[in-house]
């Protein structure tokens, strides 16, 4: 479904990612993790062609993302990606946050994309919320609703950048229940996060970076029981203590 | 098209000279007073104390209010002859200098004032609760800790107050004062070559403001960097 | 104070018997509106588009645009009013600038003055369009284009959208001083409202009733234009965001 | 005892004169900014009798320039003690400032390009034609324009040399100002044989130094130093100087001789305003 | 040391704080918790006189904070503070930061707070940063400095506002560390945070706090093993959870 192949990018001479290479199969859930600046984000959104990379290749359902020929918008629309700080479009209401681009991108009619909007605000628990604005809700909340945005897209996989980081401790919960519930259906998912208890419960492989490189490509098993890596191991010592 | 005919510039220069330290004189004082009475006014507008919030904020709307060439006439024409018949100052004859300068003072005070007041509103509002933690007045942490702050953020604005000021001083032709564009202008008029003088000024003060502002940016970037 | 004031004078017919001097005044009163409402639509239309084009990854659109807010921006309103009104015409090919030069002059002078303030304002404008885009959180152009958004979609459905609502009270500031600005018109001859304040000196000798009038007249359309503009602010509010309701 | 603005000369030693900028050949800058002219010669005879009659030794003359829409204002508000340039004495005026003796008089009429055709003010009708705000000349003009429906588009500059350019760009068929300021004008252009003044003369105006209102004492000294000065001939010399000889910047000569109206002025100073 | 009695406060008609009423006695650390907006923040800002409010009492090491005869400033100075987000001032070296309010509120000579300034930045471990500015450093390195800075003045007690919840994942354990030492050390502090593990390892007492009232105040084993309030059993229960 994604495969990269020694995908590397820099800002002048500061290298932000170097060789990055991994699969991920339909189906598999993939936790990426890693101390910050390590470029994670760096490398979930060169998948979908957020960020422009200098070499290597990624393709994203057969499609390269790198040629120049490939239309992005497309791809884009093809791939659900959730963020740490929600991106919810603060001057629309809910609902129409769901529609917009069901409209103007896959060419729905209005009331297909509501009523595919409102199914999927009552998957996420907020059907009463659909005519709010996104500033009127709480920050859980919002993350459940830009994961219902993502999925009114109807994604082949779904990327996530640190989704919980922005959240109160309270509300982390009732957005990981969600990812969990969406992983524990099949969805292909790759998500950079530090909740190493979702990591535990649904991730297939987990993938260590530090400085720009894939440290460690495991499966879960594998990683947390014995890291091979020093880094990867205090690392883990670090967010897991308290 | 027209023919050009540049031969009156090079004459000109000295004068051009005058004028031209005519406007660096009303822009760097207006700019210093500007900042001084602006940072009052700012710290007025702020104040809890009720009568000088609103004196401050009637002092900035007033000035923002009127276009700046109606100020520089009111200060040149009117304003003098009040000082004189209420409160018997004497003056000076030419008052067009010192007129000039107050006007922009004055006038510049009220924008600075709200760069500044936005300055220090731009500071978190946690640094103030952290310094008085510390155990520091309110005039201790504002001094020491907010205006710091507050001035280090505004500098390019206040900068590029100081450019639009620059140029503002060309409206000081109404008091027939001979600053740059005014020398530009009457030298053009004398020789008959206003075209050719007007381009000329233009372009004087295109080099001019350019490079300040290219300054102004060179500045702000390395403070992001700090 | 050796003054003789004569409010009366508002009404007495001018000089030339043609109307009061009020009407005089109220003539530039009218000529002010007309001039900066005029120049302010064409400074929102090409100041959005500058704005625009300076944000957007392609080099040569937004260094056409940065050169151009660089060039409006640094010369002064005064100079450039004088370049479009007496140098323009003269750079013209010369059928072009002898056309416009026999054109009704009161068509000249506004014309000349609309270009000028409209020009300039639009520079400034376009540097308000800008930062109210770059003041957007980073993440909304990444979230619109995940979403399949083209680049201009998500300018036009994401992007501006907010930026729009986030500038208006910088932009009211600059509405403002297009109505203040357009004061300096009255050096090419157009009989705006500061112009005629000082032709009823001219022709009265009466300084202070003139400027007292101009200035109030000056602090009416500050108001209205304030209260006009929070309206707006009021009307494009988004809820739950910035303190709205 | 002294009052009023003789006092103040008298206390501070310093007197502040009004002048133009470029009103050639009254009163303008040469190329090394000193003020020259017709009307500046006559006012520094008066600021001679000024000084003699207050017998000070020293007299420090401050030079401000002013312009037709602030000049008024600045005698008045005492930025200016005296100012001779190129002001019409006139009713109006009269209730704000006072005149001295008038040290000109002058006809309105026009200047155009000397292939334009044009020779008087009739044919000017549906026209552009430029004149200089806040002068004389733009009332007649405006006044011309209404009372006999000419249809002129009228072109109000800032300046003399703002009306001038207008002119010059072709914008207007023809430039009506005081005649002796339309030879000045000529005197700048580029190529002066370019140019003609014509038409009728549409007013008389006497040009008159201004001081402030209610200052007898101060007009006195002013008036009795221009009287002597046109009666004794002088002023003459001055005229010769000035209309009849080639003169700054440019060397030209405005060749403009001296008129009946001059003349009787000289003969029999007055402070009348015409109208 | 700190006595809180019937303490209330609102913003209009909405009430953030109501008769909250506790005792911190000399050596003890107490941990306030609960909800986003339940007013802790507040109540921890009231001890120092930061937030004015309206009816009750606070006596701090016998002085009362609500009295308008009190100078709070002197007060505060003997009351260490540590915020969210550091606060510490941008525009000063590190050494400067701690030396500033030394100086000018202690009025010690600016060699007195050189030393102790340098003796504290070694206690944390940043002797090494001293010239730097606080942009220079990581949000850990920050907040310990900040925490040296309350420590330049050596307050009788400590207030603390969150002090790990800005951090990224891997730089909480390093200021956990400074506080737990400074608790062993026997340090009045009063802490705002969600970090259980600080608070089972350290607190004498934990304080859950919900709408405004003090809802728990319990010692820390009666309030892990069987909190009264189901409110606070919820809580503990999202919190605990990943
Ligand atoms: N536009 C940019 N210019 C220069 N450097 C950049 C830019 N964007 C990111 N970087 C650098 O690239 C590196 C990787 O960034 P990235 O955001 O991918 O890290 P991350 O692992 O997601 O960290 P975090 O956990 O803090 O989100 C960082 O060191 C960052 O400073
Ligand atoms: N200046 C203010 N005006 C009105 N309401 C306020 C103000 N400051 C705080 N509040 C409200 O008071 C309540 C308590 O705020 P406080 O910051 O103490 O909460 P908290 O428990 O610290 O929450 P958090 O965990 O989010 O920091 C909140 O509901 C907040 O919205
Ligand atoms: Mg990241
Ligand atoms: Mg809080």
């Amino acid at each position: 479904m994604i495969s990269m192949n020694k995908v590397s990018k820099h800002y002048g001479s500061f290298q932000v990612l170097a060789d990055c290479t991994t699969q991920v199969h339909k189906g598999e859930v993939i936790v990426v993790c890693g101390p910050s600046g390590s470029g994670k984000s760096t490398l979930i959104k060169c998948v979908n062609g957020l960020e422009p990379f200098q070499s290597g290749e990624i393709i994203v359902n057969g499609v390269s993302v790198g040629d120049p020929k490939t239309n992005l918008s497309k791809l884009r629309s093809t791939v659900g990606m959730v963020f740490q700080n929600f991106e919810l479009f603060p001057h629309m209401s809910i609902i129409d946050n769901l529609g917009i681009a069901q409209v103007k991108v896959l060419g729905r009619t209005q009331d297909q994309a509501r009523e595919k909007g409102f199914k999927l605000l009552d998957r996420v628990g907020l059907r009463a919320q659909a005519e709010k604005y996104p500033g009127q809700l709480s920050g859980g909340q919002q993350q459940r609703v830009a994961i219902a945005r993502a999925l009114a897209m109807d994604p082949i996989c779904m990327l996530f950048d640190e989704p919980t980081s922005a959240l109160d401790p309270e509300m982390v919960n009732e957005v990981l229940d969600v990812m969990t519930e969406l992983a524990q259906e099949g969805m292909t998912m790759m998500c950079v996060t530090h909740e190493m208890g979702f990591a535990k419960r649904v991730a297939s492989r987990v993938i260590f970076m530090d400085q720009g490189r894939i440290v460690e490509d495991d499966s879960k098993d594998a990683f947390f029981d014995h890291a091979r890596s020093e880094r990867a191991q205090q690392f883990l010592a670090k967010i897991l203590h308290h | 098209m027209h023919e050009f005919d540049w031969s009156s510039i090079p004459n000109a220069l000295p004068f051009l000279w005058d004028g031209m330290k005519i406007s660096l004189e009303i822009t760097v004082t207006a700019v210093i007073f500007g900042i001084v009475w602006g940072t009052l006014l700012a710290l007025m507008r702020l104040s809890p104390v009720k009568p000088l919030s609103w004196f401050a904020a009637g002092y900035v709307n007033l000035f923002r209010a009127i276009p700046l060439v109606m100020v520089l006439l009111w200060f040149f024409l009117i304003v003098p002859h009040l000082l004189e018949s209420i409160f018997g100052f004497p003056r000076g004859s030419d008052m067009r200098l010192s007129s000039a300068i107050a006007g922009f003072a004055l006038f510049e005070a009220a924008y600075y004032s709200e760069i500044i007041r936005a300055g220090i509103q731009s500071v978190p509002k946690g640094q103030m609760g952290a310094a008085s933690a510390l155990g520091m007045t309110y005039g201790q942490a504002m001094r020491l800790v907010v205006l710091p702050q507050a001035f280090r953020n505004m500098v390019p604005l206040l900068l590029t107050q100081g450019i639009i000021l620059f140029q503002d001083t060309s409206l000081v032709y109404v008091s027939a004062l001979a600053d740059f564009f005014g020398a530009a202008y009457k030298v053009g008029d004398r020789d008959g070559r206003l075209v050719e003088l007007l381009l000329f000024a233009g372009a004087v003060y295109f080099v001019i403001c350019f490079t300040a502002s290219r300054i102004v940016r060179h500045y702000q970037n390395k403070l992001k960097v700090a | 104070m050796g003054y003789n004031w004569n409010w009366g004078i508002f009404l007495q017919p001018t000089a030339t018997g043609d109307d009061t001097y009020l009407g005089w005044m109220f003539y530039g009163f009218k000529m002010t509106i007309a001039l900066s409402l005029s120049a302010w639509l064409i400074a929102l239309a090409v100041g959005a588009v500058v704005g625009v084009l300076r944000t957007v990854p392609n080099k040569w659109l937004s260094g056409i645009a940065t050169a151009y807010v660089e060039i409006f921006r640094n010369i002064p309103l005064l100079v450039q009013l004088f370049l479009w009104y007496f140098v323009m015409p003269e750079l013209l090919p010369e059928s072009v600038g002898n056309a416009f030069k026999q054109t009704n002059p009161i068509m000249q002078q506004f014309l000349a003055s609309m270009v000028c303030l409209a020009l300039f304002t639009s520079a400034r404008v376009a540097e308000q369009v800008r930062s109210g885009i770059n003041s957007l959180p980073p993440g909304q152009k990444n979230a619109g284009l995940a979403m399949g958004f083209t680049l201009p979609q998500t300018y036009r459905y994401v992007m501006l959208p907010m930026a729009v609502r986030l500038i208006v009270p910088p932009l009211t500031s600059e509405f403002l001083n297009i109505f203040k600005n357009s004061a300096v018109c009255s050096t090419i001859g157009l009989l705006e409202l500061a112009a005629e304040g000082r032709q009823l000196v001219d022709y009265t000798a009466q300084p202070y009733e003139s400027f007292i009038a101009v200035t109030l007249a000056y602090l009416l359309i500050n108001v209205v234009v304030m209260f006009g503009m929070r309206w707006v602010e009021e009307h494009v509010r988004v809820p739950g965001y910035l303190g709205g309701k | 005892e002294l009052s009023g603005t003789l006092k103040k000369i008298k206390d501070t030693g310093v007197i502040t004169l009004g002048h133009r900028e470029s009103s050639i050949p009254f009163s303008y800058y040469d190329d090394k900014q000193q003020v020259i002219g017709y009307s500046q010669e006559m006012m520094l005879k008066a600021v001679d009798a000024i000084k003699a009659d207050l017998k000070l030794a020293k007299l420090d003359i401050k030079m401000m320039p002013v312009t037709s829409a602030n000049r008024i204002t600045l005698v008045q508000n005492g930025s200016v003690d005296l100012e001779c340039g190129s002001t019409t004495n006139n009713v109006e005026r009269q209730k704000q400032v006072s005149f001295s003796n008038s040290i000109f008089i002058i006809g309105t009429r026009l200047m155009t390009k000397t292939n334009s055709g044009i020779s008087d003010f009739p044919e000017l009708a549906g026209k552009n034609v430029v004149t200089t705000a806040g002068t004389t000349s733009e009332r007649l003009l405006r006044k011309m324009n209404e009372d006999k429906q000419m249809k002129m588009n009228i072109i109000s500059a800032k300046d003399h040399g703002e009306a001038f350019l207008t002119l010059e760009t072709g914008r207007a068929v023809a430039f009506m100002m005081d005649d002796a300021l339309l030879y000045g004008e000529m005197a700048k252009a580029k190529r002066a044989s370019d140019w003609v003044v014509v038409g009728t003369p549409q007013s008389f105006e006497a040009y008159g130094c201004m001081l402030r209102k209610d200052d007898p004492a101060f007009k006195k000294i002013v008036d009795t130093a221009l009287a002597k000065a046109m009666t004794s001939g002088e002023a003459e010399k001055i005229y010769a100087k000035w209309f009849l000889q080639p003169i700054p910047p440019k060397g030209l000569n405005l060749n403009f001789p001296l008129s009946e109206a001059v003349k009787k002025l000289y003969k029999a100073p007055n402070d009348k305003a015409f109208e």
